[in-house]
C-alpha cells in the first residue's frame, strides 16, 4: 500500500509482487496444473470446460484461449506459470520470448546469439519514452 | 567434523539441461557453454565432494502459488526430478544425507533462520542441471557421486530474501555443518542467473559487465557484493536475475577469503548469460 | 494509518470450541472458564478491532508433515475452519484483509522474516476457539466481528523458533502495519499454553506457578520473558506448554510498557490451564 | 548429532525433534489421513489393507493395530497426530492422557480437577529413578 515500488520505473517489465500474484492467483494455478500429463490432456480435450474450474476473471480466461501472452502478464500472470501453458503448445521460452518482445523468434534469436538486449536505454520507462 | 571446503556459484538454464538430455552438446552453438565446465569436471573430481548443498530455486514446479516458502530445506530421504511440464528429466534421483540435513535445520531455526522443513519434495531444473554440468552425462540407472542437501529460495514473487539475509544464512549454514560430528567433505553450491529476463517486452536482457563485476564482488568484496539491493538485480540484470541473490548464500559459508579456481561466462543459452565460479578455501 | 492498540493472551484448547459448539459452557465443569471471558467480549464491543492479527499454531490439520514451516502468513482471501477428525466446527468462515496480509508479508521478508505465504489453508481449533472465547457464540452464517490475518506458527516438531526471535517478528510486524495507508485499528492475538502436556506419562502436568510468572513478566518484563528457553517450557510447563512462545510475538508489537485491562487464570480445561490475558498500550 | 539435546532428561515426555519426526513419518502421515472422513471410512472398513499405503516399519503397523498408545509415539509418533487415530475410536484429548498415563479415565480426570499432575518430582528422570 504505503510501499513504495522503486522499481516501477522499468520499462517493458513486470515485478511480480504480492499485488500481482494476488491478481493473478487461479489464472496462474490454471498454469501450473498444466505440469502434469493427466492435465494436459483433459485442457486439450476441452479447454473451456477445464477452464470452468478455476474461478479467474473472465479478461484472464480469453487471454488463455487467445494465447495473448502478453496480456496474461498484464492481468497477473507470471511468466513461470505461462511458460506451462506455452510448453504444452510446444513453445520453448526462447520463443515465447520471441513472441512477448513482437521481434519474433528469428530476430530474437539473432539478438541473444549477439550478446543479447543491451542495458544502455533498457534501465527506465522515460528511455522508453513511457511514464 | 563436517566442513565446507569449496563453493560453487553457476546459472541452472533449463536449455542446459534439454540440451545435455538430448545430446547436442557439440552443436557450435552449445559447445562453448559445455567447453567452461571441462575443468570444473575435473575438479569434482578431485574435490570429491561427499554432500553438495545445493541452494536453487523452484520454478513453479514443486510448489504453486498456494504455499511459498522463503527457505524451504529438503529434509527427505530422496527427491525425485520433476516433470516440469514436458517430462522428468532423465537423470538419477537426488538422494539426502538426511541426518545432516535436519540437523542444519534444527540449528538453522535456533539461529533465528525461519526455515521451512521439506519431507517430500520433487526436484526441477534449477538443482538437476547444476548437477549435470558439475558431473556430465548420467543416466536415471546411475547415481549421483555426491549425497545433496537441496535449499530452494523463493525468488519468483517479490521479495526474495535479501542478498544480507542470504550471506547471513551462509554463515549459520557453516556452522551447522562445522558442528556435525561426521568426517564430511561439503561443498556448497549456489545457483541461478546470471543476467536474463524472460518476460514481457524487456526480454533478452543481458548486461556482461554487470555480470562481471558481481563475480569479481562476489570473490574480492563479498559483503559489498550482499548489499546489493533488489532493485539493482532487477533493473541491470532483467527481471530473473534476482535469482543471484542465492549465490550469497554459497558465499556466506566460505571463508572471508577465498582462491577463485575457476570461473567461466557465455552469452546465450537460451535466453540466459552463463556464468560460472568454483571458490575454494584456503585452508582447504 | 493502521495501528497495533492492543494484544490479547489466550489459550486455545479444543474441549472449549466443543463445550461451546455442543452448548454445555454453563455447566459446573465449563462455568469458571468461560466466566473469565465475559469481561473480554465486553471488552471486545468497546474496542471494535477491523483486523485481528492472530498468531496461533496448526495442530497437523492443515500441514502434514511433508511440508514445515517455522512462520506460515496466510494470505488467501479466506480460510475454511477444518475438520480435524470428527468434523469442522460450525463457525464463521474466517476473512482476510487480504491487501494488508501481503503488505505484510512483504514488509516482514525485506526485515530479513523468512516467512512462508499461505495462498490457501484451512484453519483449526487454535485459530477458531481463540475467536469464539473473545466474541461469543457465533454460526456459519454469522460474520466474525473483525477480519483476521492468521499467523500459523510451528510449534509441533522441535524446535519451535526461539522467544527472542518471536519477540522481533512482533516488532516487524507493528512496523509494518504502521507502515500500512489505510486506517485500521489492529489487535494481536497471541494464542496457545499455557502450561499442559498431552503426551506420554508425564500428561497433566499444570504449573500454576510458572504460568502466573509467566503472566506477569509478560505484562512488566518482556524482553526477560522472552529469552525464556524453550527446555524451560518443555520441563515446567509440559511439552506443549512451548506454545506460549507464540505469545511474544503479540507482546513484541506492542509497546515497551503497557496496561494489563484484564487477567484469567483457571485449571483445568480437559489437560490443560487456560490463561488470558489483555494488554493495551498507553497511547491507545 | 552433536547437538547435545538438554531436554533428554525429562522424564515421560518424548519432543519431538528432528530425529524422532524421520522415524516417525510414515506412522504420523498415516494418522493424519484420518482427518478426512473418506479415508477413515476406508481404514475403518480394512484397516491392514488401508495400513499397506503406509511404508512404516513392522513395529510400528503392530502398534497402530494394537492401538498401543505409548509404544506409538515411542517409536517416533507424535501426540497430534496419534490423536487423530484415537479421534478415529471415539478417544477424545483427555481419555487418551488417561490411557497414556496408566492412571485410567476417571483418575486421570480427578487428577486434573485437583489442578493436575504437580510439577515438583516430574522434572527430572532422576526423580523418577530413571537415567
Ligand atoms: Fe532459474
Ligand atoms: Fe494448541
Amino acid at each position: 500500500m504505503s510501499m513504495k515500488k522503486d522499481y516501477e520505473d522499468i520499462p517493458g517489465t513486470f515485478v511480480f509482487d504480492a499485488d500481482r500474484s494476488r491478481e493473478g492467483y487461479h489464472l496462474n494455478q490454471f498454469c501450473i496444473s498444466l505440469r502434469l500429463q493427466k492435465n494436459r490432456d483433459a485442457f486439450n480435450a476441452n479447454e473451456e470446460a477445464y477452464l470452468d474450474k478455476y474461478p479467474m476473471k473472465p479478461e484472464q480466461r480469453d487471454a488463455v484461449l487467445k494465447r495473448d501472452w502478453n496480456r496474461l502478464l498484464e492481468l497477473g500472470g507470471n511468466i513461470y506459470y505461462t511458460s506451462k501453458l506455452a510448453a504444452n503448445d510446444g513453445i520453448n521460452f526462447q520463443n515465447l520470448a520471441g513472441l512477448m518482445t513482437g521481434m519474433g523468434v528469428d530476430a530474437y534469436r539473432d539478438m541473444m546469439l549477439n550478446g543479447g538486449r543491451k542495458v544502455d536505454g533498457n534501465r527506465f520507462k522515460k528511455e522508453w519514452g513511457e511514464e | 567434523m563436517a566442513r565446507i571446503t569449496a563453493g560453487v556459484g553457476v546459472s541452472h538454464v533449463p536449455a542446459i539441461g534439454v540440451a545435455m538430455d538430448t545430446k547436442i552438446t557439440d552443436q557450435p552453438y552449445w559447445q562453448p557453454v559445455f567447453k567452461g565446465f571441462e575443468k570444473s569436471r575435473e575438479w569434482m573430481k578431485e574435490k570429491k565432494p561427499d554432500v553438495i548443498f545445493l541452494v536453487y530455486n523452484d520454478h513453479c514446479t514443486a510448489f504453486d502459488a498456494s504455499c511459498i516458502p522463503t527457505f524451504a530445506l529438503g529434509c527427505a530421504a530422496e527427491f525425485q526430478p520433476a516433470d516440469e511440464g514436458w517430462g522428468p528429466r532423465p537423470v538419477p534421483v537426488v538422494k539426502n544425507h538426511q541426518k545432516l540435513a535436519s540437523h542444519i535445520a534444527q540449528s538453522l531455526i535456533l539461529d533465528e533462520f525461519d526455515i521451512t522443513i521439506m519431507n517430500e519434495m520433487e526436484v526441477d531444473h534449477g538443482l538437476t542441471v547444476p548437477l549435470s554440468v558439475m558431473y556430465g552425462d548420467m543416466t536415471p540407472e546411475d547415481e549421483w557421486p555426491a549425497l545433496v542437501i537441496p535449499l530452494a529460495v523463493n525468488v519468483v514473487q517479490y521479495p526474495a530474501p535479501t542478498g544480507n539475509r542470504c550471506f547471513n544464512l551462509g554463515k549459520a549454514i557453516r556452522k551447522a555443518v562445522e558442528s556435525f560430528d561426521e568426517d564430511l567433505n561439503v561443498v556448497i553450491f549456489g545457483t541461478g542467473g546470471m543476467s536474463h529476463q524472460l518476460q514481457y517486452k524487456r526480454a533478452g536482457l543481458i548486461n556482461a559487465e554487470w555480470d562481471k563485476r558481481f563475480l569479481d564482488l562476489l570473490t574480492e568484496d563479498p559483503v559489498f557484493a550482499s548489499k546489493i539491493p533488489h532493485v539493482e538485480y532487477l533493473r541491470e540484470a532483467g527481471s530473473e536475475g534476482v535469482e543471484m541473490v542465492m549465490w550469497h548464500v554459497m558465499r556466506g559459508a566460505l571463508d572471508e577469503e577465498v582462491v577463485e579456481v575457476h570461473r567461466h561466462y557465455h552469452v546465450p543459452a537460451s535466453n540466459t548469460a552463463v556464468g560460472h565460479i568454483i571458490l575454494e578455501n584456503k585452508a582447504a
